[in-house]
């Protein structure tokens, strides 16, 4: 571990795939290279074993530099296991960087059999490299720091990006819209055509309508469709037990706005919607906005880049006439670019400052269409990561790194989580961030757009991937 | 000596584990000092637990009138359970704090009469604890009658101390049926109702009644159909609890908390509360 | 209960000079779990071997850490003495404190406390280990052998004699590979031809060995035992069974300079060809590309005068999948491209050659019929320049940094042939260092300089100079240390060899690794030299690094005696440490599907009980035979469903708990 | 009556200095776009006007995550180390009137009933609660219909905002002393001024759309009839068991006890938790609230019926109206309370 009075000694974890890199390491023993002791190796099958959760764990326990090891890319054991890793950990590195962890404390390399020579190298540089950077601080969980090492100074948070004001815009009326959800709603309940409507139904205040299922025609009168409309009703068809109390074996019509069509499209892929037992009847939107106190305050932020008008799925689609998307195509990703603009320092002063305000409600998993998981690794302790609650900052940015992560590549950009977050911490940045890089990266991807289309995490593309991870 | 708060434990030490059935064991517990940890009446619970690895409620079955030792007989079926079943080691040590829960009414209504046992499983632990203070206050007591059934031979809990003992009390009856038809056993066969039915109570007993909840929903007919009235019969809720003060909201059901007004109760009270247990 | 016992080894003095295992022993005595705590200089030794399996059975152990040398080196022996001692041979962790700490860190106290922390976490990993069995499935008695040339028609043959079936597959229309091309063989000059054409017609006549030529590999599934290959036969255009090798066709064919590749171009074949003279199946090819007929339709002259009626045009490739229990990559060598080495003038004079080259002129079919010639003008050189380690031991970056072994006796052999033949002919030869090890190569070497008088100097050339009628060579003399200048008529560079091209795809098809330089990685160099550590996948001659003839042979015959280990057993014990799935937790989103490189996962509806609730979910499912538990689907599922047996997530954040 | 003081809103941070000398301060802070009770410093952007803060008092008496103690890990020998309860005094200022009714909720659930919990106890006797009169009560509050007097927040001192003066009121023995301990930055001033903001208050409390809500029919003996009800079928439909209620709520107050392995040993704390969660009632055989339904019931069943029938009659809702604004699909108490109250009484006397 650390210790302050003698000079600072690093703690580096390094993950070695068996085949290449673990024997890379062998021979450089064998071959009596040195490199230091503060390396410490533990063998995975293949670098694509290396869970980005084993990376943080391993800072949050006072590591202070982590390197994953693995075959060069083409020779791996498994064929194409290196692929995967690649580029996980180039979009790891990368949304760590964006939140202001110092991305020299963790390293990519690719180290053959052969190379004893190169992995002596390496673990050297990475060892210099670390012992600059000094002790991890950033990501790192105080509760491990041995007795009686005083505590960094928490000082207060600074305020680093003026909070964002929600966009003032004109919303087109979409009476008319509801006023045809209604009809088709009655016809298909009426005709047997489907045994429930899932759409919205007024709450007792005109600001306040709620999701909700009707079984019966004489209900749909009370359906509502307006501004006011936000959620994302795509998760309630999950095949879940668990969430929608008794089994429910009829068939249901759904109505969805563009963005949650592209949701609803990506539980299709991922088999957890029965598509024979849904009618999709596709809603155009003009936005919505948010309330505070039953009064109006503004557009929601998703809805102020909102480009999607189409609908990727759908039987029926009722149109919006002339409707044309808010902004331009660069408005959605204009504040990561300025969160990327800011020094590394800022960063994390802006994300220590949003996510200290994290309470651990868990609104954002809970309504986030793909995290979807029927036992989230969080609550149930089988994985060893159960925490339900944010004890210290450490466990505020790994639950949302983790989040981030598990979603990444199957993420809609529906803003969601922004919307729902009572702390209103704009979660959708870190989401959106890992669509940026995925789009240059690897190519423009838009989840839920297209049931054929290879994922970007559980796919490789020979050509293109290299320059990402040579970071 | 009572800690600060009654969420501290205090260190204990397992002075013995006794291996009851292939997944019961009884683990006998002990302070640092190697008497008693605290005081406890009849039918109230202890929160064991190994730090990093759990927690968990358990009742005590043995006696208020053991000064020496408490006893815990536990089913390996959780985390805690599991570690404590295949990694504890006699000498090893465990943190227990309590007592918790409401006791069996033993110096009231159970007090000078007789007393029906009916158990189920494990479930003769809670009831062990009561019939012990009883066969040591015996003349406090009328007759005593123990109905305990369970899977199989191997799955009595006791049943060495209840031939042994339980069997030669002076006014006691003992009846043990396992579920299914096994060789060496010539008792007899068949569930824990049924039995009931077969031998026939008479209504003057007060009835203590622990098991699986199906077995309680059976019995509990059976008693109704012979006449006993519900304010006779008293049972204890298994839920899953964690302060065990009534404070962490867990166990509560209807306006009870079943770690302070419970876990044991009397049948007619069930009846007040919502049916969530 | 949880007994674990922890031994560590001094391995002599490699562990014990730098890691005091005194210091090992307290720091994990305290761990929970701990029952027996012992040392011992040499644990792998019987001895050593002795002890654990004495201390598994006196205290029933539930598990054991052994601190000493990598698991690749005895993993497998510890296993077994667990296995003999009654404990599951996967209760066995290894914490690598030699080649990951004594041997690379010189001082004792930080080498002592890693040598801890890497215990502990093999401890920490060793409690939450599962006894794990591995699955029988079963092994097809059938071997593949790629590559034609000494190495795989010795391997083939061994194979074969063992009496299992054999496939030998060969790119080239005939098999022999490079030694064919060979003229004499060092160091008893034996006639190349003369000892290999009887192994090819044993290879080809071989009942048990089918013979495939023309073909390449496309595809490999499957894993150990059960490889499933799918070969191409290229279309030769000849029927190989009608064609009596009578040599009309090839004698009529019109078109007559296309440079025969055998002959490294140095002499011409036609467009219906065989290779040279001895090639076995002695069946010709149609060189598609230069064959009038295919590319206008308009010849045919060697149908017509083909009697049997052997030449079909309209032949097409055929793809052969067969299945296969062993594969044996024999895939040779080729020397480097000497674009790179303008200083010796290759591309510029024809009088500047290969060593490979000069085989070629001194073999009696070859392109000069064996006589000694200049290339340029025919004339018989008055004086023959050997330079030696060109492209070899090169840190310029443009050859190749190891040595290739085999050029300075086939040097010192072509300086004994020309001083034989022509003893007028002064030789010389510029070396950096004769490396003759091998049994009787330093005294031929030296018989060529005593009783032949070829002339070595030791030292560079700088440059080669074409004069037109002689060539002049500029390098250093570094033992009179002075420079020199010589004239000279012909001049013969030693060049580097490397594997061929078809290697490195090859060994992505059988994902079997290899180093940097292209040569196919061995399981370990000194104690596994002829397997891959692609479990079925074994390797022979110079495709696994640079060796004479008599090393491929011996090590042909090795890889053929691991084939015949294999191929005897009926049933292989497959690795278990393969994924498996909690169906609770399982969403059955289909994410790890696609990450799986065999295809070992499918989903299906399965009854799930949720503490209580009993629903029909479609889940995962994992064919254990097909998984080799690489973790790839592991990561990729979200919810933690998917884990690893072996490797489990509570093992690695275990392990990762207790360096930290 | 105590004697009524003010202080001028500008040198409001000059008495924050004072304070802050000898205990520290929590306000709501504006920051990140949220408001906040949070520890002030200088550079804190305090803001007395917003209507509530996001987070609540809750989080200074039971905070999201608390220590109870550590046990050293020796082998298998265990060693308890505890450590001494809270006793650094603080300060709660601005606190709205039915924040400090949610503060008697707790102090209730955890302080008088045997045995009183310690971590709380200490936490409550080291703060003095500064409340703040709601000037402007919006739509979404209805802590009326509970009949809490935004007007007159209790605590240890009362405080309004009038024109450019906060006026101060001790209400009981710890409010006298703290505010005589800064009393150099008061004047004095005349209780009556603050008669027409209280009458204004008032009127505004009662004109919101949610200050009067049928709450007559939960009592005792109407529980099992409510938990029976099959309104609940259709209530909890779009709920998503995310939690965020009873983070938000102020009188929330279950939580979980788990532990966190350091290399040094073991700390088990406590934290919050939720009834909304599935894992809340998990047990190893089993789970008696098994689907969202039950979970959804028990939340609202407990603040308007259980609590009620432990506390004589005191409810477990103060009516801040949180989780009106923070569920993301706009379920809430009122709802629940319109729907099941209104027809409770209608067949009651039917």
């Amino acid at each position: 571990m650390l210790d302050q009075e003698k000079t600072f000694e690093p703690l580096i974890v390094a993950f070695c795939c068996n085949w290449c890199s673990y024997a890379g390491a062998d021979l450089a023993g064998t071959s009596r290279l040195s490199y230091p002791p503060n390396v410490k190796i533990i063998k995975v099958p293949c670098s694509c074993r290396v869970d980005p959760i084993f990376m943080l764990r391993a800072f949050g326990k006072g590591a202070d530099g982590v390197i994953v090891c693995g075959c060069h890319p083409g020779d791996c054991h498994y064929s194409t296991g290196n692929y995967f890793t690649r580029r996980r950990f180039a979009l790891l590195f990368s949304l760590l960087d964006f939140m202001g962890i110092e991305k020299e404390r963790m390293r990519l390399e690719w180290v053959s059999a052969a190379e004893s020579a190169k992995f002596a190298r390496v673990m050297n540089e990475f060892t210099e490299e670390v012992t600059k950077l000094g002790p991890n601080r950033r990501l790192m969980d105080i509760r491990n720091l041995p007795e009686g090492y005083e505590e960094l100074g928490r000082g207060p948070h600074r305020e680093v990006l003026d909070a964002q004001a929600p966009h003032a815009r004109n919303i087109p009326s979409v009476v008319k819209i509801e006023e045809q959800m209604k009809a088709r709603a009655t016809k298909l309940l009426a005709d047997g055509v489907v045994d429930r409507v899932l759409a919205w139904k007024a709450g007792d205040h005109e600001t306040m309508p709620e999701p909700a299922f009707f079984d019966h025609p004489s209900q749909i009168e009370n359906m509502v469709y307006n501004k006011y409309c936000a959620h994302n009703l795509s998760k309630y068809l999950m095949v879940a037990p668990w969430l929608g109390g008794k089994l429910f074996d009829g068939s249901t019509l759904i109505f969805l706005k563009p963005c949650d069509s592209y949701s609803f499209n990506q539980l299709i892929k991922e088999n957890l919607i029965n598509l024979e037992k849904t009618h999709i009847i596709g809603i155009g939107c003009g936005g919505t906005v948010q309330v505070e106190d039953l009064e109006e305050v503004g557009m929601w932020e998703k809805c102020g880049v909102c480009t999607k008008i189409h609908h990727p799925v759908g039987d029926e689609i009722i149109e919006l006439e002339n409707n044309s998307p808010r902004l331009d195509k660069n408005a959605r990703f204009a504040t990561v670019e300025a969160i990327e603009a800011l020094s590394a320092d800022d960063r994390f002063a802006f994300w220590q400052s949003q996510l200290s305000k994290c309470i651990r409600c868990n609104a954002c998993r809970n309504t986030c269409p793909v995290c979807n998981c029927k036992r989230c690794v969080f609550s149930n302790n089988k994985y060893d990561m159960a925490s339900k609650v944010n004890a210290t900052e450490f466990e505020e940015q790994l639950f949302h790194i983790v989040r981030a992560f598990h979603v990444a590549g199957r993420c809609s950009d529906c803003g969601e989580c922004s919307r729902v977050c009572p702390q209103d911490i704009p979660l959708h940045l870190l989401n959106r961030k890992i669509i940026k890089d995925i789009n240059e990266f690897y190519g423009e991807y838009q989840a839920g757009q297209d049931i054929a289309a290879p994922e970007p995490l559980t796919s490789f593309d020979l050509n293109n991937d290299g320059q990402a991870g040579k970071n | 000596m009572q800690m600060p708060d009654m969420l501290i434990p205090q260190v204990g030490v397992v002075t013995e584990i006794i291996k009851e059935t292939p997944d019961v064991k009884t683990f006998r517990v002990v302070n640092i000092k190697g008497n008693k940890a605290f005081d406890h009446m009849p039918g109230q619970c202890a929160m064991l637990s190994i730090p990093g690895v759990g927690e968990a409620m358990f009742s005590i079955s043995t006696s208020p009138t053991n000064t020496k030792y408490m006893d815990f007989s536990i089913k390996r079926v959780g985390v805690l359970t599991e570690y404590m079943h295949d990694k504890m080691k006699e000498g090893d040590h465990i943190t227990i704090r309590g007592p918790y829960g409401k006791p069996f009414p033993v110096d009231t209504e159970l007090k000078g009469k007789n007393i029906l046992f009916v158990g189920g499983g494990i479930a003769l632990a809670p009831l062990r604890s009561v019939i012990h203070y009883v066969f040591d206050n015996r003349e406090d007591y009328g007759y005593v009658d123990i109905l305990y059934g369970a899977r199989s031979v191997a799955d009595l809990v006791y049943y060495k101390e209840i031939e042994k003992s339980w069997t030669q009390r002076r006014n006691t009856n003992v009846y043990l049926t396992i579920d299914r038809p096994d060789d060496e056993w010539d008792g007899n066969i068949g569930f824990v109702p049924d039995y009931f039915k077969k031998i026939g109570f008479s209504t003057d007993k007060v009835v203590v009644l622990c098991g699986p909840p199906i077995m309680i929903k059976f019995v509990m007919a059976v008693l109704l159909e012979m006449g006993f009235k519900k304010e006779q019969v008293y049972t204890t809720l298994e839920l899953r609890m964690k302060c065990g003060i009534g404070k962490c909201g867990r166990c509560n059901i209807g306006d009870k908390f079943v770690c302070m007004d419970g876990p044991v109760f009397r049948t007619d009270e069930l009846d007040h509360i919502p049916n969530e247990f | 209960m949880e007994k674990i016992g922890f031994f560590v080894c001094h391995c002599g003095s490699n562990i014990k000079a730098t890691v005091d295992p005194n210091v090992v022993l307290d720091g994990v005595r305290s761990i929970p779990g701990i029952v027996v705590a012992e040392q011992y200089p040499y644990m792998c030794a019987k001895t050593g071997q002795n002890m654990i399996a004495d201390a598994i059975k006196t205290n029933g152990l539930t598990g054991i850490v052994i601190a000493a040398c990598s698991p690749r080196m005895h993993e497998a022996t510890f296993r077994k003495v667990a296995e003999a001692a009654g404990l599951n041979p996967y209760m066995v962790e290894i914490a690598n404190i030699r080649e990951h700490v004594s041997w690379i860190h010189k001082n004792k106290e930080e080498g002592s406390q890693k040598a801890v922390a890497l215990a502990k976490a093999a401890i920490a990993k060793v409690k939450l280990n599962a006894p794990l069995f591995p699955e029988e499935n079963s092994v097809i008695k059938r071997a593949l052998v790629i590559g034609g040339g000494i190495a795989g028609i010795q391997a083939a043959l061994d194979i074969a004699e063992a009496g299992y079936e054999v496939d030998l597959v060969e790119s080239s229309p005939s098999i022999g590979g490079k030694m064919a091309q060979l003229d004499k063989t060092f160091p008893t000059l034996d006639c190349s031809a003369c000892i290999l054409t009887p192994k090819m017609v044993d290879a080809a006549s071989h009942d048990k060995i089918n013979i495939m030529t023309y073909s390449e590999v496309e595809k490999v599934e499957g894993f150990v035992g059960n490889f499933t290959v799918t070969v191409r036969k290229k279309a030769r255009s000849v029927c190989m069974e009608k064609c009596t090798g009578c040599g009309d066709c090839w004698n009529k064919c019109p078109v007559k300079n296309i440079p025969l590749e055998f002959d490294l171009g140095l002499q011409n074949r036609k467009a219906i060809y065989i290779p040279f003279a001895q090639a076995l199946p002695l069946v010709p090819v149609i060189d598609r590309e230069h064959c009038i007929m295919m590319k206008s339709g308009k010849c045919g002259l060697c149908q017509t005068v083909c009697q049997p009626g052997a030449i079909e045009f309209d032949q097409e490739d055929e793809l052969v999948t067969q299945k296969y229990g062993a594969v044996v990559t024999a895939t040779g060598f080729e020397t480097i491209n000497l674009d790179k080495f303008g200083e010796y003038a290759y591309n510029d004079s024809k009088d500047v050659i290969t060593s490979f080259e000069f085989e070629r002129i001194t073999h009696g079919a070859g392109p000069t019929g064996g006589e000694l010639k200049r290339l340029s003008d025919g004339r018989k050189p008055k004086s023959v320049t050997f330079i030696q380690c060109v492209g070899s031991r090169d840190i310029s970056g443009r050859g190749k940094p190891y040595c290739s072994k085999i050029c300075c006796m086939y040097t010192a052999k072509h300086a004994v042939l020309i001083k034989d033949k022509y003893p007028d002919v002064n030789v010389n030869v510029f070396y950096i260092d004769m490396r003759t090890p091998g049994k009787a190569y330093d005294e031929f070497y030296r018989r060529g300089v005593e009783e032949y008088g070829v002339k070595y100097i030791k030292g560079q050339v700088g440059k080669v100079v074409d004069k037109g009628n002689c060539l002049t060579i500029s390098a250093v003399d570094l033992l009179d240390n002075v420079k020199m200048e010589l004239e000279t008529d012909m001049v013969i560079l030693a060049t580097a060899i490397q594997p061929v091209p078809s290697a490195k795809p090859l060994a992505s098809m059988l994902s079997a690794s290899i180093d940097t330089n292209n040569f196919m990685t061995e399981a370990h160099a000194k104690l596994r030299p002829v397997e891959s550590p692609t479990a079925g996948v074994f390797l022979a001659g110079a495709g696994q690094g640079p060796k004479d003839i008599p090393e491929t042979v011996g090590q042909a015959g090795a890889a053929a005696a691991k084939v015949i280990g294999l191929l005897s057993k009926d049933v292989l014990l497959s690795n278990p440490c393969t994924a498996m799935v909690d169906i609770n937790a399982c969403n059955g989103c289909s994410l790890c599907a696609p990450v799986c490189p065999y295809g070992a996962i499918s989903y299906g509806p399965a009854t799930v009980n949720d503490h209580g609730l009993k629903t029909i979910e479609r889940v995962s499912h994992i064919n254990q035979a097909l998984c080799q538990g690489c973790g790839a689907c592991v990561v990729v599922c979200p919810s933690g469903a998917m884990d690893l047996q072996g490797f489990s997530n509570k093992q690695l954040l275990a392990e990762v708990d207790a360096l930290c | 009556m105590n004697k009524t003081y003010k202080i001028a809103l500008g040198n409001l941070s000059k008495l924050y200095g004072r304070i802050n000398e000898t205990q520290q301060i929590y306000l709501p802070v504006r920051r990140g776009g949220t408001l906040n009770f949070e520890k002030w410093h200088e550079s804190a952007v305090v803001d007395l006007h917003g209507l509530k803060t996001t987070n609540t008092p809750k989080d200074l008496f039971l905070p999201q995550s608390e220590d109870l103690y550590t046990a050293k890990m020796d082998g298998t020998n265990i060693e308890i180390i505890t450590k001494d309860f809270f006793d650094n005094a603080f300060v709660i200022f601005g606190v709205k009137a039915c924040d400090i009714e949610a503060i008697a909720v707790m102090d209730n659930i955890y302080l008088s009933k045997h045995p009183v919990d310690m971590y709380y106890e200490a936490r409550r006797k080291n703060a003095v609660l500064v409340s703040l009169a709601c000037n402007a009560p919006k739509n979404a509050c209805f802590c009326a219909a509970f009949n809490i007097d935004a007007a007159n927040p209790k605590g240890d001192v009362a405080t309004w905002i009038l024109g450019e003066y906060l006026y101060t009121q001790a209400q009981n023995g710890k409010g006298k002393a703290f505010v005589e301990d800064i009393m150099g930055l008061f004047e004095p001033a005349e209780a009556d001024d603050l008669l027409g903001l209280k009458a204004e208050i008032a009127e505004k409390a009662q004109s919101l759309p949610y200050s009067k809500l049928p709450l007559e029919s939960f009592t005792g003996e109407n529980m099992m009839k409510i938990f029976d009800h099959e309104n609940w079928d259709f209530l909890h439909r779009a709920c998503i068991g995310c939690g965020t209620c009873t983070y938000t709520c102020p009188t929330c107050s279950c939580y979980d006890i788990k532990d966190f392995d350091k290399c040094s040993g073991t700390t088990r704390f406590r934290c919050w938790d939720s009834c909304m969660y599935p894992e809340f009632t998990l047990m190893a055989h089993g789970n008696n609230r098994l689907t969202q339904k039950e979970r959804f019931r028990q939340r609202f069943m407990h603040k308007l019926m259980y609590h009620p029938m432990n506390y004589d009659g005191q409810f477990g809702c103060v009516g801040c109206g949180r989780c009106i604004n923070k569920c993301p699909v706009s379920l809430n108490i009122v709802k629940i309370i319109k729907s099941l109250g209104v027809e409770v009484a209608e067949n009651a006397n039917a």
